[in-house]
């Protein structure tokens, strides 16, 4: 399959274009580049994953691992080196068409959001950038490379959330953005260069007996590898820099922040999946508690964000949580044995990309109308954005885990995984399903029905959005829609064998009951103009609330760290004394010979006896130093 | 009769030098007004005849042994010779001024009997003709420093070099009755055979070498220096700061080794420490300075503690990177000292470091030629006094004196430093208000000849290996 | 009766370290000078008797003696002459008017 | 005629011809025509480098040429290169050349200026070529000490300071170095000075404790090596432009290059006794600079901070003596030397517009001369390790090559060294944000104009280089490992 070149090339090719020709460019004509390319990438995408899965299967019944490139870019030693190739099995061949379909997406609605944009070229540029970075990260042929690729995505995203270099909070998010990334990274870097020296290889299939010898440290590499996926994927604690992020513009959000990039964690551990499952069971059930908790901990604090982007921002950590949860939960390769997760995590993760980023680009329009983030300032625009508000409500409804959507058949098999793994973990992510079908529709409550901020929309009348921004809609809800039925498992699985999905009954059940529940009660709460019953529970746990307004302090944690720790307990102290210690005794030198020069000058008095004294005692030590 | 002439013609370096002297004297006799160029044109070129004629190719002995010339002294000679006549260059503008212009002739003939008395002491084979050269060498001086008769300084200087030379001098002799009483010879042929390792020996070697410490100014026997150096006239500084120092230093050179074989172990370790003592007092001591020609001698003591090591290693390998270093030196002071003194002669008689404040804007070929030589003297390739301090370094290192080269060479540092205050100075510096300089500074044709040659030697006598080559087969030639 | 040469050795280290105390004592220069004399004196007349005493037959110690005296002479002569022109410039030769350089 | 010789040779008709230009457009036309010459020089040397290795050469060295010059101290005018010195000649060339165009429009005395910026880079190109301990040394010195009048002179703030104390420090290391050179000849038996020739003899164990740590703080002061570093931020602060980047772009790699080819190739047993004490500083300096970095507010006195770390890195690498890390610590040489050149142009641009060098009176510089904006944003992100630029391949190569060592504390080291990466970003990031991005506040700067077609050139020149080196790693990657490999295995008989 030679031609997957094309799909890294034609990115990479717009974005030199745009970068150094761009300036020169029209709007539209730097705005159709970008997108045309884009346009040629997801239609070889499609074809190479209709060509890949049309191809036969083994004789053990899985897909071919290919690898149509490979080729060494730097060597270490004879066994270490950095190979840059393009690998296609069934998970990333999967990603290619997520990833250029919502970037494809993403590029015609820019076209209408960042209409008159200063800086649309770069906008354009930079997104062809990100694109490249992401494709070549799932398509890594080893792990090395994949940090290569997971490097440059970090700086695309550093780029496109500072898009809006003027803002202050722009330039406050991005650089948190790739600072908390970047430390996470840190730890992929060191579990690389363990992985490295015990396995004698970066590829994700090493030799045997290697194996039996890293054994042991294996655990480690992968643990640290994860903490660069949880950086990424926004895992509790390293999930600070997400919310932020919303800075950037939102079509940003919903490719970069919502749809492709954060999953990358998710995707590098279902990537050395079977390591961790011959190696190191206890570090995935490590990643399933983190999963859990950071899934728990982000649906808790979407509950009262005001900010409709954070709020979706919030529900992409927690959704991520489930997939990493999902994953965590599995015991065993075979998707009858334990292995169910691995299949429904990547469902999970290809449904949620599209309803996700739905979500976002329907937010877009709805920013791109009241131009607020505030829900303060929305309400009742149902009736003038008929569009964003039907495909909004599709969106929610998958995400609740509503059937016929999509997003029930993901979740549903997630949650069976998890009873499949402990009742508690069960009950516990049921419970957090709950939690988000309620932040949802309280979500969409709020922008949609209840009170409406007659002031601002009469001084500014909400429009339903430009064909540009809509067309993206209703592409992503009909996908939606339909994507529930693909038969997922017979293309991605654990041990990669065919597994048709069957609904649990029970599970689905209960999943669905507690959605409808949840649902009722956001209704409930938040469709009338007034919500006394939310206001009431604000005034009843003023400090719960609060905490859970200041998204449990973290920022507040985040910033003693950088302020406090480095900038004012390290570093202003070492510069003290690099500049007082050691510089000062290389002064100190210098004094010290002026110092003594000035001891010595009385010898030269200017009297001919005192010279001649001296003569003579010279003479008299010199002739004692002799004698003695 | 042959042989006779033969053995005479051997002395041809002194010869050649009296011829010369009897003739600068006879000439400033009887010129008619004096103030003219004619008569240091003369002596300068009977200067280059004689520098050219000295240079003998085999061993002589005379008189008994009492005289000895060999191809190395001879060559040291030349290197003497032309340092002369690059001072005697440089030194016209002095002897231009209404006031000594009568006196130039004296100049001369002073100077070059004294340089006769370091030849003496040069290829003396005993000490008794080592002495005679030492204080022929040594009176004059005197009369040199002493030149500036209406200067105070210069009266001041005059009387201090007398007095503290006589009482280094007396030492001196006391040391070699004590040898004589010891060993009762004082053939340097003699010498080594007879001579034990005694006390009494022991105190005549601390005398000798406090004597041409003396004459090295070697810490603690140096404080004259800076005084005279201060107040004798600018070109008689230079004269005494290279050419007695480095004719000393090969005279001590050539004695410890071969005079004092028995006692090695002594003198070497007296020299060590009086090495590196003056090279840090030295350098310390010229930090302080602010008069450029009270700082160049100090810089020159510890120039000259640099020029022990050489000493020091005792080693054909010593010997000839002391007569390259001496070489060297020669060429960077004299620059440095002819500097100084058109600076002094255009500046009103300043000599202090502000007045070189901002030089370069107006002379940058005068402060090229000082930076060069600094350089030169601090110590920093390509120029020569790189190879000289590497070779003399070499030299004492392989004879075993490794801490020693270590703190010489951190000494480098800080004479770098104050070579480099002078540098800033000229480069940097803003000139102070009424600095004489606002305009280029037009100087003498010979001062101008002085500087092209020193600059040449500054440049080339390192980046060119024979000379150090050839010094190097004379040194291993040398007899005893 | 005959003088033990260890006399004349002590007669001439007391005039060498009498010279060199006069030397440092002294406040006027020709006192100065004269102290210098007595210290070149005594070397001379230790080459003289270690020559008569010890080394008879060869004259070295002698002629050492000769030239020492001719030399000293020399060398009185010309400090005079300084001295002289030290006085014409400062008006008196005494030591602690000729510190004017220093330090 | 050797072409090695030529790389000393031109520079010298360089400075032939500046003596001779009366008129300013003379003397920039000497320096282009020169540099020019230079650089295409040291591409020839490459190719024809490559090509010679491709075609078997075997040789330690190549091109090589002795004349015996100082018979009695056997000292040799001996040049010769191996695929460390090769790169190095052309980084510095690539350097020099910019740097002619990055001082265009100094001023004053700007002949004189180029004169001793000529000589400067005489030295280095000389201390490149040469193999004998001797030249190398005077090479050496001839590269330090024009650095005092080009500070002193053209320098800016405390520069008089600045510049004496950064000579006087760097002479104090070749004080030590000088002793040391002296204790390899005389305890190699004093036959040679020539390097490759003392490599095969063997120098007493005790003379080697003593003279390797003399050779390597020798060298290492100049490597920025802690606490021997702190003439760089002063130094750097206060230099010209053309000449920060060439002294923290080819002078400091000196360090690095003496302390690999000289102390640790020569002495072996020396580094074994003392490896670890010199890791552990190395170590220091690493995270120490990055730190430092941190909180400065001079975009110079930042740089010279990271240049600090960046050093340290080399040195740290070279210790951990693997065949990878020594191989990265050239890498991290070259590109270190690319991007910190870069850096220190653009600082130097900027400071040109808006006369001040302090983060906190500098902001929105995006809009107002976005070419140079840009390239800081290139240069810093090279500086952090962002794939595609230089920088990321020498980091990764280091720690890769570093973790290979099996000791456990050369590991421990690595990680505590790896984290310097991480504070890396947050200072580069910093400066990006302050500087840069947001809105400008001083209407003087909103009036400045963008970068000139001489800056451009410059700039453009750095970044290809900066991103060349970053896509295409491999085939230095090669020439290098290949040349490190005999030093390596020398070193591995002992460790």
């Amino acid at each position: 399959m030679e031609y997957t070149i094309l799909i890294l090339l034609l990115p990479v090719l717009s974005f030199l274009v745009l970068a150094l020709a761009g300036m020169k460019m029209s709007h539209r004509v730097a705005g159709l580049i970008g997108t045309l390319s884009l346009c040629a990438v997801t239609v070889v995408s499609y074809l190479t994953a209709y060509a890949y899965f049309a191809m036969p299967r083994q004789a053990d019944g899985t897909f071919a691992q290919l690898m149509p490139y490979n080729f060494e870019w730097l060597p270490f030693t004879d066994a270490l080196h950095i190979d840059m190739g393009i690998l296609l099995d069934p998970i990333s061949v999967m990603m290619l068409v997520v990833i250029s379909t919502v970037s494809f997406m993403v590029h015609i609605y820019s076209f209408g959001y960042m209409k008159g944009e200063r800086g649309f070229q770069r906008y354009y540029a930079f997104l062809s950038l990100f694109t490249f970075s992401m494709l070549g990260l799932v398509v890594a042929t080893n792990i090395f490379q994949m940090y290569v690729f997971w490097e440059l995505v970090g700086v695309s995203s550093y780029l496109l959330i500072g898009f809006y270099y003027t803002k202050p909070e722009a330039i406050a998010a991005s650089k948190k953005a790739f600072i908390v990334t970047r430390f996470a990274d840190l730890g992929f870097l060191i579990g690389i260069l363990i992985y490295g020296y015990y396995m004698g290889t970066f590829t994700f299939d090493p030799a045997q007996e290697d194996l039996m010898q890293g054994a042991l440290m294996l655990p480690w590499a992968l643990g640290l590898m994860f903490v660069g996926g949880a950086g990424k994927s926004a895992m509790f604690p390293l999930h600070i820099w997400l919310p932020d992020a919303m800075e950037g513009p939102t079509p940003v959000s919903a490719l970069i922040h919502a749809a492709t990039m954060v999953v990358a964690g998710v995707y590098q551990v279902a990537r050395l999946f079977p390591l961790y499952i011959a190696y190191a069971p206890e570090t995935l059930h490590i990643v399933a508690y983190v999963g859990a908790f950071t899934a728990f901990y982000a649906a808790s604090v979407a509950c009262v964000q005001s900010d409709i982007k954070r709020v979706l921002a919030f529900s992409t950590i927690s959704q991520i949580g489930f997939m990493m949860v999902a994953l965590g939960v599995c015991t065993g390769m075979p998707s009858h044995e334990g292995g169910l997760g691995y299949m429904a995590s990547m469902f999970h993760l290809f449904t949620h990309a599209m309803f996700k980023a739905l979500l976002f680009l329907g937010a877009g329009c709805i920013i791109h109308a009241v131009h607020s983030n505030e829900m303060s300032a929305m309400g009742g625009l149902r009736k003038y954005m008929p569009v964003t508000h039907i495909t909004f409500l599709i969106a929610c409804l998958a995400i609740s885990g509503i059937p016929p959507f999509s997003g029930f058949f993901s979740k549903d098999e997630i949650l069976t995984a998890c009873f499949a793994f402990s009742p508690v973990m069960g009950w516990v992510m049921t419970v957090i399903a709950g939690m988000t079908a309620f932040y949802m529709f309280r979500l969409y409550y709020g922008i949609f029905w209840g009170t409406e901020n007659k002031a601002l929309h009469a001084a500014h009348t909400p429009h339903e959005s430009p064909l540009t921004m809509t067309f993206p809609l209703m592409v992503l809800a009909a996908v939606t829609c339909v994507a529930g039925f693909i038969p997922f498992g017979h293309f991605v699985t654990g041990d990669g064998l065919s597994y048709d999905i069957h609904l649990d009954s029970t599970v689905a059940l209960t999943s669905c009951v507690v959605a409808v529940v949840a649902i009722a009660l956001a209704t409930f709460i938040y469709v009338r103009d007034r919500q006394p019953v939310a206001d009431a529970l604000a005034r009843r746990f003023p400090r719960l609330h609060e905490a859970a307004y200041r998204r449990f302090y973290m920022d507040e944690a985040w910033l003693f760290v950088t302020k406090r720790i480095i900038f004012r307990m390290v570093s202003t102290p070492l510069a003290w004394f690099d500049r007082h210690v050691v510089d000062g005794f290389m002064n100190f030198l210098a004094w010290a010979t002026n110092a003594s020069a000035e001891e010595v000058q009385p010898m030269q008095s200017g009297r001919i006896q005192a010279y001649t004294v001296w003569f003579l005692c010279g003479i008299i030590v010199l002739t004692l130093l002799l004698m003695l | 009769m042959n042989n006779y002439m033969s053995a005479v013609l051997s002395l041809h370096a002194e010869l050649s030098l009296i011829v010369v002297l009897v003739v600068v004297f006879l000439a400033d006799l009887f010129r008619s007004r004096p103030g003219g160029r004619g008569l240091r044109v003369l002596v300068c070129a009977l200067m280059l005849v004689q520098v050219l004629l000295n240079l003998s190719p085999d061993t002589r002995e005379l008189f008994g042994g009492m005289y000895v010339n060999t191809p190395f002294t001879s060559v040291v000679k030349s290197i003497l010779s032309a340092g002369t006549l690059l001072v005697f260059l440089q030194s016209g503008e002095w002897t231009r001024r209404p006031d000594t212009a009568i006196r130039e002739g004296e100049f001369y003939v002073i100077t070059l009997s004294t340089l006769l008395g370091m030849f003496f002491m040069l290829s003396a084979g005993h000490f008794l003709i080592f002495y005679v050269g030492l204080e022929m060498a040594s009176i004059p001086m005197a009369c040199l420093v002493a030149m500036d008769k209406k200067r105070r300084q210069s009266a001041e200087a005059g009387a201090k070099f007398i007095l503290s030379s006589m009482f280094s001098s007396a030492l001196l002799l006391y040391g070699l009755s004590l040898l004589y009483g010891t060993t009762g010879t004082l053939y340097f042929a003699d010498l080594p055979d007879v001579l034990q390792s005694g006390g009494l020996e022991r105190l005549a070697l601390v005398l000798f070498i406090a004597g041409m410490g003396f004459k090295m100014s070697l810490v603690p026997f140096h404080l004259w220096t800076a005084d005279v150096y201060q107040g004798a006239p600018t070109g008689v500084t230079a004269y005494l700061s290279v050419i007695s120092k480095g004719a000393a230093a090969v005279a001590l050179a050539v004695v410890v080794r071969f005079v004092f074989p028995a006692l090695t172990d002594d003198w070497s370790v007296v020299l060590a420490l009086l090495s590196v003592v003056t090279i840090t007092l030295g350098n310390l001591m010229a930090v302080l300075q602010h008069d450029m020609k009270r700082f160049m001698a100090f810089s020159s003591i510890s120039q000259a503690g640099y020029i022990v090591l050489g000493v020091l290693a005792g080693s054909p390998a010593g010997m000839a990177s002391l007569a390259f270093y001496v070489a060297i030196y020669v060429v960077a002071n004299v620059a440095v000292f002819a500097v100084i003194s058109t600076v002094e002669q255009h500046g009103g008689g300043r000599t202090d470091r502000e007045a070189f404040n901002g030089l370069y804007a107006t002379n940058p070929r005068l402060t090229l030629v000082m930076t060069l030589a600094l350089f030169s003297l601090g110590g920093i390739p390509p120029f020569a006094g790189f190879f000289s301090k590497f070779f003399i370094f070499a030299a004492a290192f392989e004879a075993g004196w490794h801490l020693v080269v270590f703190l010489a060479l951190l000494n480098t540092i800080i004479s770098l430093y104050y070579y480099l205050l002078v540098v800033k100075a000229m480069y940097i510096s803003t000139p102070a208000e009424g600095s004489a300089f606002g305009s280029p500074i037009h100087s003498s044709r010979g001062v101008r000849l002085c500087l092209a040659l020193c600059t040449l030697g500054v440049c080339v006598l390192g980046v060119l290996s024979c000379f150090y080559e050839n010094l190097f087969q004379w040194a291993d030639m040398l007899p005893w | 009766m005959e003088i033990h040469v260890i006399s004349y050795l002590i007669l001439s280290t007391v005039m060498m370290f009498a010279g060199i105390y006069g030397f440092f004592t002294r406040r006027n220069l020709l006192a100065i000078l004269i102290s210098v004399e007595l210290m070149l004196n005594a070397t001379n007349i230790n080459f003289a008797v270690f020559n008569r005493y010890l080394f008879p037959g060869v004259l070295e110690g002698h002629f050492f003696t000769l030239f020492g005296i001719a030399i000293s002479a020399a060398e009185t002569a010309v400090a005079i002459a300084i001295m002289i022109n030290v006085y014409r410039n400062v008006r008196n030769i005494q030591t602690d008017d000729i510190n004017e350089m220093k330090g | 005629m050797n072409i090695l010789s030529l790389f000393v040779l031109v520079p010298l008709l360089m400075m032939l011809g500046l003596w001779a230009a009366r008129t300013l457009s003379q003397v920039r036309g000497v320096m282009v025509a020169g540099s020019s010459v230079l650089l295409l020089l040291a591409i020839w040397l490459v190719v024809d480098y490559l090509g010679l290795r491709a075609g078997g050469a075997t040789e330690e060295m190549l091109f090589t040429d002795s004349v015996m010059w100082y018979a009695p101290l056997h000292i040799c005018y001996a040049v010769g290169v191996d695929g460390i010195s090769v790169v190095m000649l052309l980084l510095s060339a690539i350097i020099v050349f910019t740097g002619t165009f990055a001082s265009w429009k100094l001023k004053p005395l700007t002949k004189e200026y180029f004169l001793w910026f000529t000589l400067l880079s005489t030295g280095v190109f000389g201390f490149f070529i040469s193999v004998d301990l001797f030249t190398m040394f005077m090479f050496y010195e001839v590269a330090l000490i024009p650095m005092y009048l080009l500070i002193g002179v053209w320098g800016s703030g405390r520069k008089e300071y600045a510049a004496m104390k950064l000579t006087l420090m760097l002479m104090g290391g070749s004080a030590f170095l000088l002793i040391g050179i002296l204790g390899i000849y005389y305890g190699a038996g004093a036959q040679t000075m020539n390097v490759l020739e003392i490599a095969r003899l063997h120098i007493p164990e005790e003379m080697q404790r003593i003279f390797f740590p003399a050779v390597f703080v020798g060298f290492g002061v100049l490597g920025a090596l802690f606490p021997f570093h702190t003439w760089s931020p002063d130094g750097h602060a206060s230099a010209p432009t053309a000449v920060s980047m060439l002294h923290a772009g080819v002078l400091m790699k000196l360090g690095g290059y003496g302390c690999f080819r000289v102390a640790m190739y020569l002495m072996p047993e020396g580094l074994a006794m003392w490896g670890d004490v010199f890791l552990v500083l190395t170590t220091i300096s690493v995270v120490y600079g990055a730190f430092s970095a941190v909180v400065q507010t001079d975009l110079k006195y930042i740089n010279a901070y990271s240049s600090v770390s960046h050093c340290g890195l080399v040195l740290f690498a070279l210790l951990m003596m693997t065949r990878t890390s020594c191989t990265g610590a050239v890498l991290q040489m070259l590109s270190h030397g690319l991007m910190t050149a870069l850096f220190f142009a653009l600082i130097g641009m900027i400071y040109g517009r808006t006369h001040t060098r302090d983060v906190r009176q500098l902001s929105g510089l995006m809009k107002i001369m976005p070419f140079l904006a840009v390239g800081y944003v290139l240069a810093g992100l090279a500086n952090l390790g962002l794939p595609g630029l230089s920088g990321f391949v020498a980091e990764m190569t280091v720690f890769v090559g570093s973790f290979e060592h099996t000791d456990l504390f050369h590991r421990a080291c690595t990680i505590i060294a790896t984290t310097s990466i991480v504070i890396t970003a947050v200072y580069i990031l910093r400066v990006v944000g302050k500087i840069l991005y947001g809105t400008c506040h001083n209407p003087e700067h909103l009036k400045l104009t963008d970068a000139t077609w001489d800056e451009r050139v410059a700039v453009i020149c750095l970044v290809v280089c900066v991103a060349g080196l970053g896509l295409a790693p491999w085939w230095v990657s090669d020439a290098v490992s290949a040349s490190v490999e005999p030093i390596v295995s020398q070193l591995s008989v002992f460790n």
